[in-house]
C-alpha cells in the first residue's frame, strides 16, 4: 500500500487509509504515464507511490472515488449506503447514443452504480459522513442518483449529528436527465440548507474539475470550501466561455488558486495534507460533546 | 397582428400567405382559374396554420419562448400589477439590469417580484446584457428575497433568461457561488413563492430565481438544464443541430407538466403569447393569485416542510440491491 | 407655505406639511440665491416654492432638519422628544477653537440643541419615528447626543411597533468628541439589528453629504435605502482619497448616481417624489395589524 | 535592542547614546577631563531615558504603535495560538489580505481570531495594503464571524490599523456598507468576543473588527475616531501639527480606560512591544483566557444583551429641559 505509507509519512496521521484496495490506477505493472502538466513520463508505480502526484510537478492526477474516501478516512471505517442506488433513463435520451448504454458501459468501467460513493465513516475521530464523485462515471454528472445520494448523504449527517464531507469532481449537470438532473441542484441545495440549519458542519473538498450545477449547488455552500492546487473550478466551461466573450481565457483562469484570489475558498491544500487538514477543521467544528474530539 | 420577425417554422406559412396577397393583388375576376388557385391556396393556408400551430415541435416552442415581441418581465409588472417600486442593487458590487427585483401589489396581494429582464429592442438588451444575469443580479435577489422574508412578503417570480451569463468576470466574482447560496435562501424562504415561466429558462440561471412552492408555465415557455444548442454542441459537435435534440430534453411546458415539475400550464394564442398578450396578461394574474392564496393557507413552517418535500421528491431512480 | 403646496401638487399627497414653519431659509425678502450647479441666480421666493431644488438644472438645495421632517410626515402629526438632550465636552477639546465654543455658536445660530430632530409622526398613515439630521449643526457630525437621540429614536420605534425613518446628513463622526464618537457607530448599529430583529422596518434616506461614521453605521443599514439626487455618499473623504491616490476623483464619484450604479442604494429619488415613495415603501413593510394600513 | 528604526521622540537620546560611544573609543585614561564629560553624559542619558520613557507623550505612544518592529497579528498567532488554520476569501470579490480570520486554538480553548494584517517587511506590506483593508476584508470577517457564531467559537480579534482604505474602489464596492454591517453582525454574535488592541486604532476600520465584550489594549497601542495626522490636516489646514492633537483626541491606552471604552491596559517593557515581544505575548495570552472564560460563564442571550448595554451605555450628554 504505497499510496498510504507515502500519506503516513507526509502527514504523520494517527489513521491509515484502508490497505489493499484499489488504490493502484487500473495499469500493467511496469507501464509509463505522462504528466499532463509537465508532460514527463512517470514510472506507475512511483506515481501511486506519490499518492498519484507528479513527482515532477506536482500535478495532481485524478482519483477514483474509492481512492479519495481511503485516503481521506481513518482506517477500516468506511461503510458505504446506498451503494445499489442507480440511474434510470426517465427520458429515454438517445440523440447521438443511448443514455442507458452510456450507464451500462460506466457501470462496467468502474465497477459502480452511479458516479458517487456515500457512506458513514470516522475521520480524524470525527463522526462523519463522506462522499466521493467519481469522474470516470459519465463525467460525474450529477442526475436523479446522484442527487438523491448526495441528498440522503446530507439526511444522514443530519439524522446522526455526524459532519457531512464532499469531495467533487464533475462536469456538472447530467443533461441525459434533462430537467429533473436540474432540479438536483435544488434538491441538494435545500438539503445543505437543512443541515446548516442544525449547526452541522459540512466541509466540501473540489477537485479537477469541479462545474455547472455541481459548483452551483451543494459544493460550495459548505461552511469550509477547500480545493486541489490545479482544480479548474467554475460555472460556465471554457469553451462556452470564449465562444461568449470571442477571446481567449487569461492563463490560470477557473484554477484552484485564482478562484483562492477572488475569494471564493478557504484554501488549496496539496492532496498530501488534505486528511490532516480535515481532521483539523472537524475538530474546531465538531467540538460539541456528540461530535467527539479527536484529541 | 405584426409580422417583422418570422421565426424559422413560421417561414413555410409566411411565404404562401405573401404569395396569397400577391395573387390577390392581381383582377380575379377576369381569371376563373387563378381564382380557383387562390380558393386552394387559402385552404392549404389554414391546412398550414392549422398543421404549424396545432403541433408546435419542441423547437418551434423554443423560437416562440425566444421571440422578440413575447411579453417580457416589464409587461407583466406594467400589465398585472400596481404601486411598483423597484430596489436596486446588490449592496456590494453592482446594479445588474438583468434581474428586475420590486415591491408590488397584484389584486388584493402585496408581494415581492422577482424577474429576468430582457429588453425591449437593442439598446435595452445591451444594458440587460439579454437578460443573462451576473452574480451581482442574483445577489440583488437575494436581498430582495430577504426582505420578502422579513416583511411576510410572497415572492413572484418570472422566469425568462438564457442562462446565467458566461464571461470572466462573472466567474472570478462567484457565478456559481451566487447560484448556489439563492438556491438554498429559495429554499428555505418562510413565504409562498410561485414562479412563472414565461419564456426561456435557461439552466442555473433560470432556477436561481426559480425555486418555489408553485410552478406556472405557458404554454411555449421552456425551462431546461442545457440550451438544446449548447446540448447539440457536445453531443454533434454542431450547435445548428440544436433543433433535433430540443426534443430529447423534454423541455417544453407539456414536458414539465408530464414530470410533475410544473403545476399547471397556461395555454396560449395561437401563434404565442404575443398575439394576444392582454389574454395571458389577464390568466396569468389569475393563476398567480390563485397560486398564492391557496400556499398562504399554509403556515410558515408548513410551508418550507412542503417546498423541501416537493424538492426531495424530484427523481428517477432505482433502489437496486 | 409655498413649500407645502409644491408638494401637494407634484405628489398629490393626501397629507400635507406643518403650515407656517421656518420652512424659507434665513434670508431677507427679495434676496437672490446662487445656484451651486448651475451658478444661475434664482430669487428666493421662486427657490422655497419649488421645495428648493434649482428651477433650472434640479439641483437639491440643503434643508434644515425641520424642513426635512415637515416634507415628509401627515400635517401637524411630528412630536418632539429628546428636544432638551445637549452635547457635553468630555474631552475638554480646544484644539484651535473650544469645542465647547463651537456648541454654543451651533445652538445659537440653528436654534436646536443638537444636530438631529427626533420624534414621533404619521407619515402616510403609518405610525413612524422620524429622524433628521442638520448639516448646520457642526456638520451634522455624530457626537455622543445624536448617537443618543438616533438610538433611543430607533428603541421606541421598537418598543412601540413604529417603523422608523432616518434623514441623514453628515460630515461623519465629531472628532471633538473622540473616542466616545466613534463609538456611537457601534452604538446605533447595535440598535438598528434589535429593530431588525423585531422585524420592524427601517427606511433612510441620505441627503448631501452623508459621509463617514453615519455612513458606516446606521445610514446603510436600513431595509430599504433612498438618496436624493446628487448626494454625496461616501466613507473617506475625497480629499483624503485624493491624497491618498495621488490622482484626481473621476467625475460624478460617491454621488448617489454613482453609488445607485455601484449597488449600494435602493433607488434615487427626487425631493418631489420622496413622502410619496416613502408612504408606499411603508404601505409594504407594515402590512401587519399593529402597522396600520395607509390605504 | 535593536536600534534600526529611530522614533523621533527617541531622536535625542539616540544622538546622546551615539557621542557616548564615539567618546568611549578615544583614549580616556590619558584624559580626565573627558572622562569627567563622559561620566556627566552617562548620566545626562540617564535622565533623559528616564524622562523619554517613563512620561511618554500621546504622539510618542502613537509613534510606538505604529514602529516597524513591534508585533504584529502574525507574530501573536504565531506565538500565542496552536492550530491555526487560515480562511480565506470574501466569497463575493476577493481575498483582502490586510485582514486574517483563522481558526486557532488559544490554551484551551477553540477560537475564530480576526486580525489586520500589516506587513513585516516592504513587499509584504504592499500586498496587505499597509494593514488598511478594502470591503473585501471585512466582508472576509464577516464569513468568520459568522463560522464562530454557527459553532460556538468565541472571537479573539486583534487591532491594528491606520483604519479602512481610502480608495475608489473601495468606496465604489461599499467601504461603509462593509464596516456597518459588521457592526450589525458583531452586536449580535452570539459568542464572547474579546478584542485587543495591539498597535493602531484607526476609526471605523478597527471598530469595523473591534466592537465586543471586552477590549484589552496594549499601553503604547491607540484607538481613536480620527488620526491625528488627518485631525491636525482639517483643524490646522496642517497634517504634520498631529503632534499637537494627538493628546486633544484621548486615544491613548490610559485615555480610553478612563473614558470606560477599554477595560484593561497591558503593560509593556520600557521602550515599547518590540524590547520584549515574549513577554508581552505572554501577559496578553493570559489576559484573553481569563476575558473568554469570564464571558463564556454567561448564556447567548445575557452575553449578546451584555454587549448591548455596553454599547448603550457610551456618550456623555445632558438630558436638558
Ligand atoms: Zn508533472
Ligand atoms: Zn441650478
Amino acid at each position: 500500500m504505497p499510496i498510504a505509507d507515502w500519506f503516513k509519512a507526509r502527514d504523520e496521521r494517527r489513521y491509515t487509509p484502508v490497505s489493499g484496495s484499489n488504490i493502484k490506477a487500473d495499469v500493467p505493472e511496469g507501464v509509463w504515464s505522462k504528466c499532463d502538466a509537465c508532460k514527463r513520463t512517470i514510472y506507475e508505480g512511483d506515481l501511486d507511490e506519490a499518492g498519484r502526484v507528479c513527482p515532477h510537478c506536482g500535478h495532481h492526477f485524478p482519483l477514483t472515488a474509492a481512492q479519495r474516501i481511503e485516503l481521506l478516512v481513518d482506517e477500516g471505517s468506511f461503510a458505504e449506503f446506498d451503494a445499489g442506488l442507480t440511474s434510470l433513463d426517465p427520458l429515454e435520451f438517445s440523440a447521438v447514443k443511448p443514455y442507458a448504454a452510456s450507464l451500462e458501459r460506466a457501470q462496467a468501467n468502474t465497477g459502480m452504480n452511479e458516479a458517487i460513493l456515500t457512506g458513514r465513516a470516522m475521520l480524524g475521530g470525527h463522526e462523519v459522513v463522506i462522499s466521493a464523485m467519481d469522474f470516470r462515471f459519465v463525467g460525474a454528472s450529477m442526475g436523479s442518483a446522484v442527487g438523491e445520494k448526495i441528498t440522503r448523504a446530507l439526511e444522514v449527517a443530519l439524522a446522526e449529528n455526524r459532519a457531512a464531507i464532499i469531495v467533487t469532481a464533475s462536469g456538472g449537470a447530467r443533461m441525459q436527465e434533462g430537467i429533473l438532473s436540474l432540479m438536483q441542484m435544488a434538491k441538494t441545495s435545500a438539503a445543505v440548507a437543512r443541515l446548516a440549519d442544525a449547526g452541522l458542519p459540512y466541509v466540501s473538498i473540489l477537485t479537477n474539475p469541479t462545474m455547472g450545477g455541481v459548483t452551483a449547488s451543494f459544493a460550495v455552500l459548505a461552511d469550509v470550501v477547500l480545493a486541489e492546487p490545479g482544480a479548474r473550478i467554475g460555472f460556465a466551461g471554457p469553451r462556452i466561455i470564449e465562444q461568449t466573450i470571442r477571446q481567449k481565457l487569461p492563463k490560470g483562469f477557473q484554477s484552484a488558486e485564482s478562484m483562492l484570489d477572488h475569494g471564493m475558498l478557504d484554501d488549496v491544500v496539496p492532496r498530501a495534507e488534505l486528511a490532516g487538514r480535515l481532521s483539523l477543521v472537524l475538530d474546531y467544528l465538531m467540538s460539541t460533546p456528540e461530535g467527539g474530539d479527536g484529541s | 397582428m405584426s409580422r417583422k420577425y418570422v421565426m424559422e417554422f413560421e417561414r413555410p406559412l409566411v411565404e404562401l400567405e405573401e404569395q396569397l396577397v400577391a395573387l390577390r393583388r392581381l383582377n380575379l375576376t377576369d381569371n376563373p382559374d387563378l381564382m380557383v388557385e387562390v380558393s386552394a391556396l387559402a385552404s392549404e393556408i389554414d391546412r398550414l396554420r392549422h398543421e404549424t400551430y396545432e403541433h408546435l415541435t419542441p423547437w418551434a416552442r423554443v423560437q416562440i419562448a425566444r421571440h422578440p415581441d413575447r411579453p417580457k418581465v416589464q409587461d407583466y409588472l406594467a400589465a398585472l400589477f400596481t404601486d411598483v417600486v423597484e430596489l436596486h442593487g446588490d449592496r456590494l458590487h453592482g446594479d445588474d439590469e438583468a434581474i428586475v427585483t420590486a415591491l408590488a401589489t397584484l389584486g388584493n396581494r402585496r408581494v415581492v417580484v422577482l424577474g429576468h429582464r430582457k429588453g425591449s429592442n437593442t439598446k435595452e438588451n445591451i444594458k440587460r446584457n439579454f437578460g443573462s444575469p451576473h452574480p451581482d443580479g442574483f445577489r440583488k435577489a437575494m436581498r430582495a428575497m430577504r426582505l420578502a422574508d422579513k416583511f411576510g412578503l410572497p415572492v413572484v417570480s418570472f422566469l425568462d433568461t438564457k442562462g446565467a451569463h458566461p464571461g470572466i468576470d462573472a466567474e472570478e466574482r462567484g457565478q456559481a457561488w451566487a447560484i448556489a447560496e439563492s438556491l438554498a435562501l429559495l429554499s428555505e424562504l418562510r413565504v409562498p413563492i410561485v414562479a412563472v415561466g414565461i419564456g426561456e429558462g435557461g439552466s442555473g440561471g433560470a432556477l436561481a430565481i426559480g425555486l418555489g412552492d408553485h410552478l406556472i408555465m405557458l404554454e411555449n415557455s421552456y425551462y431546461s438544464v442545457i440550451s438544446p444548442e449548447a446540448c447539440a454542441s457536445i453531443l454533434y459537435k454542431d450547435s445548428t443541430r440544436a433543433a433535433d435534440v430540443a426534443g430529447s430534453l423534454k423541455m417544453t411546458a407539456a414536458d414539465l407538466l408530464r414530470l410533475g415539475i410544473s403545476d399547471e400550464t397556461v395555454p396560449e394564442p395561437i401563434g404565442g403569447a404575443h398575439h394576444d398578450a392582454e389574454a395571458v396578461f389577464s390568466e396569468v394574474k389569475k393563476r398567480i393569485l390563485a397560486a398564492v392564496d391557496s400556499l398562504a393557507a399554509h403556515d410558515a413552517d408548513e410551508l418550507v416542510e412542503k417546498r423541501y418535500r416537493r424538492l426531495r421528491a424530484i427523481g428517477v431512480f432505482e433502489e437496486g440491491a
